[in-house]
């Protein structure tokens, strides 16, 4: 039988998450009304709805928010934070809980961080995004045998000259790269 | 009062009229000059400084101030003066509100040494010499008085027992003074020897309500002869200016400047003017009353401190670097 | 009026039709592009994930760029991922001093600046509407898309989040497109979902997820009889297209409804041919539903109707925020 | 001395019927603003005397509101246009004395405007604090060299008092 | 001889103490300041025995002068004056210094709030030595009341007002009195049919002799004060003539033009250009709506005169004006409803079925438009579930930060009558239930035992997007179930939407012209909100019911009767005392100049001729200051706001500046001569 917590582990959790994000202070008056639960999309497959993930940073169950999938099921589609009736950033702060979760290596129930990562590896080493490739490193590295199948998705791209074969590479890239390096840096000390 | 009397008279910052004044009182100066001992008097009888210097303190009974406070020398003078009278009157505009020497106030002494010794077009001054505080000569080192930045009043420099208003007292209210003095009937110390009420209480035009849509300069109009100047748009400073004068001006159909200072218990006449002229201003449209204050009152310190600047709350205009350190005014001088 | 260009990674290639079909109908109305000079990635919804501030940097090289580019007031991005960025990176950057002075310091690492605020970074949605506008787009339409019965398809990240300047009723149930539609003469049809999410990156992530929510989009536009769903991103336009079949085999059902882009439709209502709108590299093929344009069939207006006297219908109040 | 931000003291004059009462809200709203100002409670905006505003320079104060309702929404029915003529006219002398215009401010908040009153509050703070200290007094203070010079006249003098008569 | 100065610093339990060293602030001002003999800080000063403290150093340490910094002075300055005058110092000898609105609560930075807070008390100390002694004036109370508004709320005051004996003027904006209560079907939690408990007292007031009742008239200007208001009433033109009509109602009857009844029926309604709002309808004469009316565009028809058997229809009536005195007003203006367009989501104006709770009050009334059939927007189906959304536009900081208190209940009154009426399924989907009155709770219980669903969780969005079986042709509610942790999907025939109540968009203007103030969101602001919740801060004008706030029936009508006991003691007591601060002109000073003639609006000052002078009349001055700020001769004094007075509390605002800045300068006997 799993421990009865006394309290949270992180009593100062949900400041933490307010704080990274900008226009964040709403969140502590969230009313735990669910507007967000009912508008996800997704949120038939998150394990915990974006409300009680609110009542969970709350109550500074740290750990078990930021191995949640609830924010890598997050499809941007911000409905959530048009209807919150108090104002909440409610798709920032998933993108502030994602951050947290890479950073301590917390998630690591699913293939959305290395989709992340996957993604933006292409960018940094060429600028643009190169759908082929991604798709291929991803999905051999990941879900070879998952019931989606890369093949007739990209068999039909290439008939149809809509998927690129070779990546483009930005005449930028160095100051580009120099720009991330020091925007990196920045975080870091944040 | 058995015994004679000691009296003094002295002229800081003023232009003489104020001495004048004093012999306007014609023969009545005899029976002055038989009530007290003149004993400094420096614009008619020969004296020393260090004669009075050397009298007890307090044994001046009466001492007439006249003139602003703009030297050292004169703060000096004032203390002195101060120190050896018991009664001590500012005596005219210029010792009790700064009166015209005040408006100097309105510009700078760099400006005004660079007027009067360089750009006047009476000056010869080629080499650009200005006066100093310290001169070095063959013989030792002579000294001239600090000129001040700002224009003091006497009651700014030293307690002041009695004012007596005007540019200069009319003969009359000095002889009344002197009379108090004499009977020893005198206001509480501090107050002003004159009347309570203002110039308009002398004027013989008929007044009404006032709303005023412009002002207008005095060239600009012929006034009628019997009704209020201000409510024919002039800018008449009776309204704030205490009586004592007769009201000369506007009886004359020329608009009070307000020389006899303000009235009882006032302490900045051009507050006075300012509130009491845009009170009545015909208009509740913000841009059209801008329109009718800038373009009726173009010089409103002129206008409304021209006796008082010195003696007003804010005194003077801001000083271009003000806060500045003493190297600044060393500068101004040695320039 | 000349548009600063952001054609983003999709454009180049998955979605070369919008790319086509955007430059084909441009000169037609009046809108000369010019594209940003060595513009990089956006990030999509994916940097913001791993690290905002390297996120907002990435995406504000491109502002910086465009802002350096010869006297563009307006920056336009056809893709909604691509637009939301970078205006949410330009209104965050003036918002957030705290974003504004980080990302500004990164961007000075390769000898850029951005001052939030220089670009007016648009959709080009909103510019069609706006800027051109309804009467000057009808005046060029040669070819009504009489009898084509389309669903217009907004997604989200055009019309959320909101950027003070939205009306709400936007973010929810925009009409913009829908007007442009009616425009070109085709008929709207009901379509609730318009603004309803198409699965996004849940594709890659979680098939399961995003196959139920292409399925009740499809299912939606079908009900309502739709013969081609309009979209304004590529997106949008890759999970309803490409992912057709799939969702088909995965519910079992039969939908075949071809996803185009707004400016394809633009385009064959201005006669412009077909192929040079790149209409053909869609997987679910428009030839059906493109055949039914030309058909000229009067649609009878409804009779404004007159209350009957045993009419017990109560009254609908109207569908807009008063005043 | 660089590093030390500069606090304005600011007296601001408050009607009684709206401004006042707009304070008042900003409190029981718990709106913060910079406590740099100091508020002095007149009936009407109308009370105040041009010398009210000269006088808190004269004492050393760096910028003065004047607050009151919004014109046509006098308690006293219309002396806020009376303060509207006044604080044109002041202002005009103000300019002719050199003060900067940023340090007057007639500012008009009904008594619902608490958040108005509060951000135009700290609106002029910023800007009085970007002008810097007024200190008007030192304009008079001739730099402290009055009781130098008067020494060296009484030096002067007490060496002229030796040379015998 | 000095004053004798107590300071007196609140703690107000923590919202002073909390952010300013209240310690500091008193030890400080009993060490530094001249003339303070005594300076102590206390947990309460409004608290009796605060003011027992006051009273005894008043007494035993013969205190001249009292300081008290607490709150603003418009809370607890009378408090502070009575206990000075309780210990026998006139009251007008104490100042307050507003610590709390003016600096605890609105500064961040405890130092510093710490030094505003010596600033502030410095100042009244410097102030306070230079008060007067001011006696208050007593004028005497007009015994007519002005009611604004007949709600439930202005009906009960009317009538209380009029029950002992005083006369009443009710005026009502619309054609009848009555209010939304006379649009509701029961009310809640008896379930008592609202016309049969309303319509009595609406008729007494109709035959009240000590009511004058002006319906479809406004309220145009306010003049005057306390116990002597000045009020002129717009009575709108009715077109008919209420001395000659009968209330026949042929003309309703024979009118061709039938039009959509937004106000009465919510809009789910018809009626004619020339109506009654509703059978009962006091007064019972009709309105000629003229923006409609064929004859008032098209110039013909004329159909109402032709059949009225009293010509009592006048096509040429014009506004016209009515002066009255009154002694004190009752503010009864009541609330609106939010438009629930501004929710999208919820497809309100666009899915035929989704409901107001206003409009369903007019579906489900005997009286409204369906008689009381609860149908869907056909007006033909009988609904077989139905959902009820609470909270649109409450609890919502885009619209309505505010919490609209009667919407639980109604949407339980709802559930009811749909089971009672129809038997259909009823989801209530809400995010707090709050039945908080008496019987309330045993109402909730009641509707679980009927069967009504409760769902806590805030409706995300209300679709007729079917996407799975058995959602066809419905509203399918999408919502997380918070109580689950998931979303659900219920699909329902009927949607009604609680919608949040608000100010009247013309609150803010209507409170402007009777000289009361507002909350940000457009309430009128009481003087106190717990002790003194029917007052406002301008003394005789007070308010009651929804116009204040939210507020159900019982409410309402329990303010409506507060107001009416409040303006009864000043009737009673038949005189007001009137604040001393006027404004006086020294005669001997005044030297006629006329400066001040045109200044004052109540036209208090006069010239005399003879003695060349002006004087105030100090009944009619408001004591504003004005002319005292106006005087170029400083001939004018203003009592309480003395020049010196002010001039004394800037220098002690500043205290810190002043010293050692060569403002003050210091004339010391100069040493000018050589020793």
């Amino acid at each position: 039988m799993p421990e009865v917590p006394t309290n949270g582990s992180s009593s100062d959790f949900r400041t933490e998450v307010i704080n990274a994000t900008p226009g964040g202070e709403n969140l502590r008056i969230c009313l735990q009304c669910g507007t967000c639960g009912g508008s996800c999309p997704s949120g038939p497959d998150m394990d915990y709805s974006p409300r009680q993930l609110f009542a969970m940073i709350d109550a500074g169950f740290r750990d078990d928010v930021l191995k949640s999938n609830t924010p890598w099921y997050c499809v941007s589609c911000y409905y959530c934070t048009v209807r919150c009736p108090k104002e909440i950033p409610i798709t920032d702060i998933m993108y502030t809980l994602k951050q947290m979760a890479v950073k301590e290596h917390l998630y690591d129930d699913s293939d959305a961080p290395e989709w992340s990562e996957s993604f933006i590896g292409f960018v940094e080493t060429y600028g643009r995004s190169f759908e082929l490739g991604l798709a291929t490193r991803y999905h051999l590295t990941h879900s070879p045998l998952s019931k989606f199948s890369l093949g007739p998705f990209a068999i039909g791209m290439v008939t149809k000259n809509r998927l690129a074969f070779l990546p483009e590479r930005i005449e930028g890239i160095n100051q580009l790269k120099a720009i991330l390096e020091r925007a990196k840096q920045l975080e870091a000390e944040q | 009062m058995s015994e004679k009397g000691v009296l003094a008279l002295y002229w800081a910052a003023s232009c003489g009229g104020c001495e004048i004044a004093v012999l306007g009182i014609n023969e009545k100066i005899l029976d002055v000059a038989a009530a007290f001992d003149i004993v400094f008097w420096p614009c008619v009888l020969d004296g020393k400084v260090r004669d009075i210097e050397k009298m007890d303190d307090k044994s001046i009974d009466l001492c007439f101030f006249n003139g602003a406070i703009r030297t050292s020398e004169q703060e000096y003078m004032a203390r002195l003066m101060r120190q050896k009278s018991k009664v001590l009157v500012a005596f005219g505009s210029c010792a009790q509100e700064g009166c015209i020497p005040g408006l100097a106030n309105a510009t700078t002494k760099e400006a005004i040494f660079q007027t009067a010794y360089h750009d006047t077009p009476s000056t010869v001054n080629p080499d650009g010499i200005r006066p100093q505080t310290e001169t070095e000569v063959a013989e030792g080192t002579l000294y001239l008085p600090f000129f001040y930045e700002t224009v003091k009043t006497l009651g700014q420099t030293v307690d002041v027992d009695y004012y007596l208003p005007g540019c200069p007292p009319e003969p009359e209210r000095i002889w009344d003074a002197i009379v108090a003095i004499l009977e020893n009937k005198l206001p509480a110390p501090g107050s002003v020897i004159g009347a309570e009420t203002t110039v308009c209480d002398d004027c013989p035009r008929t007044r009404d309500e006032k709303k005023i849509k412009e002002f207008k300069r005095t060239w600009e109009i012929v006034p009628d002869p019997d009704i209020c100047l201000l409510e024919q748009g002039l800018v008449c400073c009776g309204i704030a200016t205490r009586a004592g004068c007769g009201a000369l001006c506007p009886t004359v159909g020329s608009p009070c400047i307000g020389c006899y200072g303000p009235n009882e218990g006032v302490e900045d006449f051009g507050a006075r003017m300012m509130t009491a002229l845009a009170s009545v201003i015909d208009s509740d449209d913000p841009e059209e009353i801008d329109r009718i204050i800038h373009e009726g009152i173009p010089d409103p310190i002129g206008t409304f401190y021209r006796f008082s600047l010195a003696h007003s709350e804010l005194r003077r205009i801001a000083l271009p670097a003000n806060g500045g350190s003493d190297a600044k005014l060393e500068t101004a001088e040695s320039a | 009026m000349k548009y600063g260009y952001y054609p983003g990674c999709s454009l180049g290639k998955s979605a070369k039709p919008y790319d086509d079909s955007t430059k084909a109908i441009a000169d037609q109305l009046g809108m000369s592009f010019e594209e940003i000079d060595d513009w990089n990635c956006c990030g999509a919804t994916e940097y913001f994930s791993l690290n905002k501030t390297a996120a907002y940097a990435l995406v504000a090289r491109n502002l910086a760029l465009a802002a350096k580019q010869d006297s563009l007031t307006d920056l336009v991005a056809p893709c909604s991922a691509c637009y939301l960025n970078l205006r949410k990176t330009d209104d965050y950057m003036g918002k957030y001093p705290k974003i504004g002075d980080l990302t500004n310091e990164s961007l000075a690492a390769g000898g850029l600046s951005y001052e939030p605020g220089s670009l007016r970074v648009r959709h080009l949605l909103d510019v069609v509407v706006e800027d051109i506008g309804f009467e000057s787009i009808s005046e060029k339409v040669t070819n009504p898309l009489t009898n084509l019965w389309v669903a217009p398809y907004y997604g989200c990240m055009v019309v959320r989040p909101e950027f003070g300047d939205t009306d709400p009723v936007d973010a929810e149930y925009p009409v913009t497109m829908d007007h442009l539609m009616e425009t070109l003469g085709a008929t709207v049809v009901d379509f609730p979902l318009k603004t309803h999410c198409c699965g996004g990156h849940m594709t890659q992530i979680s098939s399961d997820t995003a196959f139920e929510l292409i399925r009740q989009l499809l299912h939606n536009a079908d009900e309502s009889n739709a013969d081609v769903i309009v979209t304004i991103c590529p997106m949008c336009q890759l999970n309803l297209d490409a992912y057709q079949t799939q969702v088909n085999r995965h519910f079992g059902t039969n939908y075949k409804i071809p996803i185009l882009y707004f400016t394809q439709l633009i385009g064959l209502a201005m006669g412009i041919p077909a192929k040079k709108l790149g209409v053909g590299k869609e997987f679910v093929s428009a030839s059906a539903a493109l055949k039914k344009i030309g058909l000229e069939v009067e649609e009878e207006p409804a009779p404004a109707g007159k209350r009957k006297k045993d009419d017990k219908s109560l009254p609908m109040p109207s569908g807009r925020v008063e005043g | 001395m660089a590093d030390e931000r500069f606090e304005p003291k600011i007296i601001a004059f408050l009607c009684n019927w709206c401004s006042y009462r707009a304070a008042d809200l900003a409190g029981t709203a718990r709106i913060k603003y910079e406590p740099n100002i100091r508020m002095l409670r007149v009936m009407c905006s109308g009370r105040v005397d041009p010398s009210f505003v000269l006088k808190a320079f004269a004492l050393g104060a760096d910028g003065v509101m004047i607050a009151g309702c919004h014109p046509g929404e006098c308690h006293y029915l219309e002396q806020n246009y009376k303060t509207m003529r006044r604080f044109s006219m002041l202002k005009h002398t103000l300019q002719a004395m050199g003060m900067e215009d940023d340090r007057v401010r007639l500012q008009w908040a009904s008594a619902a405007e608490g958040v108005l009153l509060a951000g135009a509050i700290n609106e002029m703070i910023e800007q009085v604090r970007a002008l810097g200290p007024l200190d008007w007094p030192k304009n008079w203070s001739e730099n402290g060299n009055i009781e130098e010079a008067i020494e060296q006249l009484v030096e002067e003098h007490a060496e002229a008092m030796e040379v015998p008569v | 001889m000095a004053e004798r100065v107590g300071v007196y610093i609140c703690h107000c339990g923590s919202n002073i103490a909390g952010k300013v060293d209240v310690e500091d602030v008193s030890q400080w001002a009993g060490e530094e300041l001249d003339n303070v003999v005594i300076s102590r800080d206390y947990e309460f000063m409004c608290s009796s025995l605060g003011q027992e403290l006051i009273e005894d150093d008043i007494k035993n340490e013969g205190l001249t002068r009292v300081v008290v910094g607490a709150c603003s002075p418009h809370l607890h300055e009378r408090t502070f004056r009575k206990a000075c005058s309780n210990a026998g110092l006139n009251p007008y000898l104490c100042q307050m210094a507003s610590l709390r609105e003016q600096v605890s609560w609105v500064t961040e930075d405890e130092a510093l709030a710490t030094a505003k807070s010596k600033a502030m008390i410095s100042g009244a100390v410097e102030r306070v030595q230079l008060h007067e002694e001011l006696e208050p004036t007593e004028v005497p109370v007009n015994p007519h009341s002005l009611v604004v508004g007949g709600g439930i709320a202005g009906i009960q005051t009317a009538l209380e007002l009029a029950n002992s004996g005083n006369p009443v003027i009710l005026v009502e904006r619309e054609p009848s009195i009555g209010g939304h209560m006379a649009q509701f079907d029961k009310t809640f939690p008896t379930l008592d049919c609202s016309a049969c408990i309303l319509t009595p007292n609406m008729s007494d007031v109709s035959s009240h002799p000590n009511i004058t009742l002006l319906s479809y008239s406004e309220v145009e200007e306010v003049t005057g004060f306390v116990g002597n208001f000045h009020v002129r009433i717009r009575k709108k033109a009715r077109y008919v003539i209420e001395e000659d009509c009968t209330g026949c109602g042929i003309c309703i009857e024979k009118c061709p033009k039938s039009v959509i009844d937004e106000v009465f029926e919510a809009g789910i309604g018809y009626r004619k250009s020339i109506y009654r709002p509703f059978p009962q309808a006091v007064p019972k004469y009709p309105v000629l709506d003229a923006e409609t009316c064929i004859y008032f565009e098209k110039g013909t028809c004329k159909a109402c005169e032709k059949f009225c058997p009293t010509n009592a229809i006048d096509f040429e009536q014009k506004d016209t004006f009515i002066d009255i005195d009154v002694g004190n007003i009752i503010l009864a203006t009541g609330y609106d409803t939010f438009d629930s367009r501004k929710i999208p989501q919820y497809g309100y104006g666009r899915l035929a079925n989704v409901f107001t709770s206003l409009e369903f009050e007019r579906l489900c009334n005997a009286a409204g438009p369906t008689n009381g059939h609860i149908v869907l927007r056909d007006g033909v189906t009988t609904p077989k579930s139905v959902a009820i959304i609470h909270c649109v536009g409450s609890r919502d900081t885009r619209f309505n930060a505010h919490c609209s208190a009667v919407c639980c209940m109604s949407a339980l009154k709802f559930g009811h009558l749909v089971i009672e009426k129809t038997g259909a399924e009823v989801h209530s989907f809400y995010t707090d239930m709050r039945p908080s009155f008496k019987d309330y709770e045993e109402f909730y219980n009641r509707l679980l035992e009927e069967g009504m669903h409760f769902t806590r969780g805030r409706v995300a969005e209300v679709t007729e997007a079917a996407l799975q079986p058995g959602e066809e042709g419905k509203l399918i509610i999408q919502v997380e179930d918070t109580l689950i942790g998931r979303q659900r999907r219920i699909p329902v025939d009927m949607v009604i939407l609680m919608t949040a109540l608000e100010p009247k968009p013309d609150a803010r203007e209507v409170g402007l012209k009777f000289g009361i103030s507002c909350s940000m969101a457009g309430w009128f602001t009481e003087r106190h909100p717990k002790l003194d919740p029917v007052a406002t801060m301008t003394d005789g004008i007070f308010i009651a019911g929804a116009c204040q706030g939210p507020k159900d029936i019982p409410a309402s009508v329990s303010q409506g009767a507060a107001a009416a006991a409040r303006v009864l003691g000043m009737i009673m007591k038949g005189a007001v005392e009137i604040e001393p601060i006027v404004a006086t002109i020294h005669e001997e000073r005044c030297s006629g100049c006329r400066i001040c003639n045109t200044l004052c609006p109540f036209n208090a000052i006069d010239y005399l001729e003879d003695k060349m002078v002006s004087v105030i009349n100090q009944a009619l001055c408001k004591g504003c200051g004005t002319c005292v700020a106006a005087c170029p001769a400083q001939a004018i004094t203003g009592a309480h706001y003395s020049n010196e007075q002010i001039f004394a509390e800037i220098e002690g605002l500043l205290f810190d500046v002043v010293q050692g800045n060569g403002a003050k300068p210091v004339v010391e006997e100069p040493e000018a001569v050589p020793a």
